[in-house]
């Protein structure tokens, strides 16, 4: 009941946000700029074959590739960083650095590495997204509680059973909070590594639409990249309730 | 594609004599200027030459000449003076094997009901450029040429947007805009522009776009690429004499590949194109005149700072 | 039970001259809590110890268990000077300390399953356990949906499911109700006397340390330098009954005098 | 001992990591493309004056407003959402798809907007840096323990009450990770804002280069992007520590 | 104290009718703990409760509290039928629950500082409670820096400090040994007389119950339809020696007999 009123305001909202946008486009009027969504909603049903046929597999295969590669290696970052003090003291500015390259300073070196093959695009999205992973797993690792972890040492529990008995159940609200910024990020990352060379995906024809003024065909693919991000990240709440079941419901 | 590229050019290698593979990246998204590549692969020029064309776009404007440095693509369709600045700053060893368009298409634009008159009118007004300091020094030259205070432009690198930056009025001109695509294709969309052409204020009259190769990919695979451009040079004399059967055929490669162009500002832009492309030496032919006028206008610009070593810039593939 | 019998035994936990501090990370003072300590307890002894409360009771398992080690001396265990004493002895916490993100029945058999003995195994083990613990049908809630008596009973199964030949017990039985906690006295006199394991018990019921006890420790002046020893003159069995013979209600107000004494002093 | 230890190895440990990059640079030979570390840093000295007293302080000033607004706007958002869940459904799908559009199809928009002042790059910025901060937020005032909570009920403590002594100590350590987050990628989001239009900051010198093929001198600038995150980095880190000290030590 | 005394006493405390049980989540069927109770606690009172672990008690102070509110029937709090209970009695839980950002002295505050007084002002007040409760110089200190005890202690002297007519205290002092047990409680019977509260006092110490109450709810069979009421024949002051009385032995071995009865049966 209270349920279904809060679905029934929240789709009021943003049912409002859309007609707000709807009379904004037609107000400036500029629709290579700021198309008005029922344009853009025309206009994914007119590409609705090449889009979703051709060039959304492309986009999906690379954001999964890419995130179960960033999952691994964040994670895996973040243990060894909790391991050794000094691998966090080493490994931390590295990755931050790694941040801080815009990526079309590394598309040539991708590029040179990896070709157009599928992977300079995964490398892409992994460089995006492991790093919210990277952070939020190892601030969670360090969140175990002190007198639960002494309680496991004093049952003779051995580094690996503390890291999977206790570590792990405690990290894992912290993981799924950066896990949900990363599937994010994921898909935008996934459609930036498109523009270093590719001959399909939704990042890729957004961005020659651009080149043609279309802005409704510009917002159509965003709008499909959009619906990705929303059920990736949905799903990941979904586990995340899943297997945090123990939790206090207030 | 590339892919299906390369396995056709397997099975092919099993039936006839083994095909050389040229992979070439575009200056940009496939558009009219590429209808000679699109005709020669359509109509087997390449194929008749022996050679398997594998077409490639770029992410970055820069990526054909540091593709083509880095020996991943065999040519790349890149500007003449960044293949000056390239080579003599920065030692980057490519070269020039053909020029394809002659002349600048690089246009100063601004709106049709804009108070500019004359490139000293800029002054005191935004000129906007996509932050290639070429932009900058055309700028810097038109306005000293037409006795104005070069200094007094404010100019800002707009990003990635030049026609926003003319049509929400944020910047009062736009240099680095092209006559066979920008303006077009604003007048498309209901936006009438006027434009100064940079040759006639003091610009040499540089080539827009030539084709580079490394200095190593010439020296290993110099018979291929001469095929390469007997088949390109056979393309534009069939897109020279058929326009719009070439339009055509790049209108529906691209068709077929989901991402249609607008029919309309192509064939104007061929229109542009064909008479900048032409050449009586020959489709690509390159002269030494151009590349010195250009290079000394970039030195006197500040657009490279050692002295241009031109001995190795160019090759006359036409000859 | 004299000493002298005692002095036989093998001794299974000693501490030879130990003294600790908690090292105060804001205030640089350190305040010291046992300063030069030896004592010995030996195989299959019952120990009790009592004290006031924050006479450092709970620091002394803390040290036998391992989690803090000394400034000074030694601490042996089963004879040998064990620098590394963590996982040898079974330990009951003051605070439950159940992981929240487990079941009453995974709490449980957490030791055992750190035995690496198989999952189902430890489980299966665990319920008769817990049906005798009078937890029949709780085996798989989760701590927040049990009473505080409830997951005091778990959280003292699962110390005792150690399998170690000492047991330290933090006041275990603190928020159990007279009859809970009788059945609980008893079915741990039972394990003492079938698994001849040594018990140290730490309780604030004078009643309970005399009824369960071989020898009561008093935890008095801060700090503590030797350690107040009290023999019980029961045998064995017993029963609540004895309690009531005139030398040990006289022992009872003695130790409770050696409290007042000492703590309020 | 063990902690000057520790740093000895994690400088040893970047060291190999430079001297590999320096060797690799070396033997691909594509300067244009890969250059070297000392490359970079001689160029870095070169050109120490345009950029530190022209570029530095452009950027640095799009990172601090941006990244104020970031946190004002991302903790707000949280707030709002924890408070109400009708808003939770209604914002997290708006905000999600905020993050899915690539950054140059708004470019146009913003520049409608805000022109070419400091503001469009502000609001890439924030753009990119509220998302993390918001969703670890958010899940941070979810943590707080119920029994402290029900406690804090039975005391007479009303919504703010609760909210302030603890749900926000209870949020702090994730809002920390967020915060680190945020703060990494808002100087990268400043460095993309330039690129919508800029007449200095680092991206906006990086980006240029680029067009120079000037390898080293693209990387310069981004050294001192990647210097700004560690520095900000570590102040984040700073501050959770002096905020938390509370937290037993292991 | 009897009966008849209490009826022309101010009702502080009603329950009508109340009906509780958990709404479990997972499994469907839903354990009653409270059927049709109805009781009432007067001006003034000290009541205690003792039961069986698990048997409701904690339950009975979670809807006193209005954590939880009654399935069916009403609850009163003086003499008003208030929905909206939370934050009109004092209560201590059984566990410490101390904010671990908080030191001793902020911890001890908190109810204060609900009531918008000034921190400054609040810790000021907070800091001589503190030296009464022997907890001197802890107060910067955090709380796991604390004895179990101590803990306690804290957690008791802020239950102390909400200002409420009515005060519930769940097994406060079960951590605490005999000493300090004496004084806190001597303590809190002094409370008790100055500031004219009630108390609904929960232990599993019999003595405990028979030396501080003037009733005693005892808690037996599951689901609890009718309270158990045993007045206590003593008057004020008492002395721990009064309990030796035989009629209070016969009265305690009474409640003992009632609890085993109920629980073990
Ligand atoms: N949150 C909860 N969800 C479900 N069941 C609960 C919950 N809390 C308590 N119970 C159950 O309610 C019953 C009564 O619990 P309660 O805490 O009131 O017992 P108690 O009398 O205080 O016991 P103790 O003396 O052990 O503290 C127990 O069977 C317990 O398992
Ligand atoms: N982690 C710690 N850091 C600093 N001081 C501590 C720490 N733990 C305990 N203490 C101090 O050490 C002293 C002894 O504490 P301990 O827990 O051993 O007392 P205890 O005898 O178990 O008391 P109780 O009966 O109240 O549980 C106390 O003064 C306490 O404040
Ligand atoms: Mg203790
Ligand atoms: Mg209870």
């Amino acid at each position: 009941m209270n349920n279904r009123k809060g679905s029934l305001s929240a789709g009021l909202f943003i049912l409002a946000f859309l007609i707000i946008w709807e009379a904004a486009a037609r107000a400036v009027n500029m629709i290579f700029i700021l198309p008005p969504p029922t344009g853009i909603i025309e206009k994914l049903w007119e590409l609705k074959g090449p889009l979703l046929i051709e060039h959304l597999p492309v986009t999906l295969s690379t954001i999964i590739i890419g995130l179960v590669i960033s999952i691994l290696l964040g994670v895996g970052i973040a243990v060894w960083m909790s391991v050794s003090p000094s691998a966090e003291k080493a490994i931390y500015p590295i990755i931050i650095s790694s941040q801080m390259i815009p990526i079309i300073a590394l598309a040539p070196i991708f590029v040179l590495w990896f070709g157009y093959s599928i992977w300079s695009k995964v490398v892409v999205t992994v460089l995006i997204t492991f790093f919210p992973i990277t952070v939020n797993t190892y601030d969670g690792l360090r969140s175990g509680s002190q007198e639960l972890k002494e309680l496991m040492l004093t049952m003779g529990a051995g580094k690996k059973e503390i890291f999977f008995k206790l570590l792990v159940p405690s990290a894992l609200p912290h993981f799924y909070s950066g896990l949900k910024v990363a599937v994010t990020l994921s898909v935008i990352g996934a459609a930036i590594g498109e523009w270093l060379g590719a001959q399909a995906g939704l990042g890729y024809f957004s961005r020659r639409m651009m080149t043609q003024f279309d802005g409704a065909a510009v917002f159509a693919p965003i709008v499909l990249l959009s619906l990705i991000g929303i059920i990736l990240f949905v799903i990941v709440k979904w586990i995340e309730n899943k297997s945090l079941k123990w939790r206090k419901s207030s | 594609n590339t892919n299906s590229a390369s396995e056709k050019a397997q099975t092919a290698e099993g039936k006839e004599k083994k095909k050389e593979k040229v992979t070439i990246m575009l200056d940009w998204y496939p558009n009219a200027v590429h209808s000679f590549l699109y005709v020669a692969e359509e109509k087997g020029y390449f194929d008749a030459e022996g050679i398997d064309v594998d077409i490639q776009f770029p992410a970055n404007p820069t990526d054909p000449i540091q593709l083509a440095a880095a020996g991943k693509v065999t040519l790349g369709i890149s500007y003449q003076p960044d293949v000056i600045m390239a080579r003599t700053d920065q030692g980057v060893k490519v070269k020039s094997v053909g020029a394809i368009v002659r002349s600048p298409l690089n246009r100063v634009m601004f709106l049709k009901d804009s108070p500019i008159q004359r490139p000293k009118d800029l002054e005191g007004k935004t000129v906007g450029f996509t932050g290639i300091p070429l932009n900058e020094a055309i700028i810097e030259t038109m306005v000293a040429k037409d006795k104005g205070n070069p200094k007094k432009v404010n100019m800002i690198d707009v990003g990635f947007e030049l026609n926003s930056a003319v049509v929400t009025k944020k910047a009062d001109a736009v240099v680095g805009a092209y006559i066979n695509h920008e303006v077009p294709l604003l007048k498309h969309e209901g936006h009438e522009t006027r434009n100064f052409d940079p040759t006639k204020y003091g610009v040499p009259n540089f080539y827009e776009l030539v084709a580079v190769t490394s200095d190593e990919t010439w020296e290993k695979q110099q018979d291929t690429i001469k095929a390469f451009w007997r088949a390109a040079e056979k393309g534009f004399d069939f897109t020279e004499q058929h326009p719009d059967e070439a339009l055509s055929i790049l209108l529906s490669k691209q068709d077929e590949a989901n991402f249609p162009l607008i029919e309309e500002v192509e064939k104007q832009s061929l229109d542009i194109l064909l008479p900048k492309m032409k050449s009586e030496k020959g489709f690509g032919s390159q002269t030494k005149e151009s590349w010195i006028e250009t290079a000394e206008w970039m030195k006197a610009s500040g657009l490279i700072k050692k002295e241009p070593k031109l001995e190795e810039v160019f090759v006359n593939i036409a000859d | 039970m004299s000493k002298c019998g005692q002095e036989k035994r093998k001794k299974v936990l000693e501490f030879q001259n130990v003294t600790f501090s908690y090292k105060d990370k804001q205030q640089t003072e350190s305040t010291p809590i046992l300063q030069r300590v030896n004592t010995a307890i030996y195989e299959r002894e019952f120990i009790t110890i009592i004290g006031a409360s924050g006479s450092g009771k709970s620091t002394l398992f803390r040290l036998i268990t391992g989690l803090e080690n000394p400034d000074e001396g030694h601490i042996l265990l089963n004879g040998e000077a064990e620098e590394h004493r963590l996982g040898k002895v079974g330990y009951m916490p003051q605070q439950d300390l159940l992981l929240p993100w487990r079941t009453i029945q995974e709490n449980a058999a957490l030791p055992i399953e750190l035995k690496r003995v198989r999952k189902e195994e430890a489980y299966k083990r665990v319920l008769p356990l817990l049906e005798e613990f009078g937890l029949e049908g709780m085996e798989n809630r989760f701590p927040h949906e049990l009473s505080g008596g409830m997951r005091q009973r778990v959280s003292f199964l699962r110390a005792t499911l150690s399998g170690s030949n000492i047991l330290l017990l933090d006041e275990p039985f603190s928020a159990l109700d007279a009859i809970t906690r009788l059945s609980m006295q008893e079915w741990l006199m039972e394990q003492w006397e079938k698994q001849k394991t040594t018990v140290v018990f730490i309780t604030h019921d004078v009643n309970e340390a005399l009824f369960l006890s071989d020898r009561i420790f008093v935890f008095g002046e801060k700090p503590i330098r030797t350690l107040q020893e009290v023999d019980v003159p029961l045998g064995r069995p017993r029963s609540l009954k004895d309690l009531n013979q005139p030398s040990l209600i006289e022992l009872k107000d003695q130790l409770l005098e050696q409290l007042r004494g000492k703590v309020m002093g």
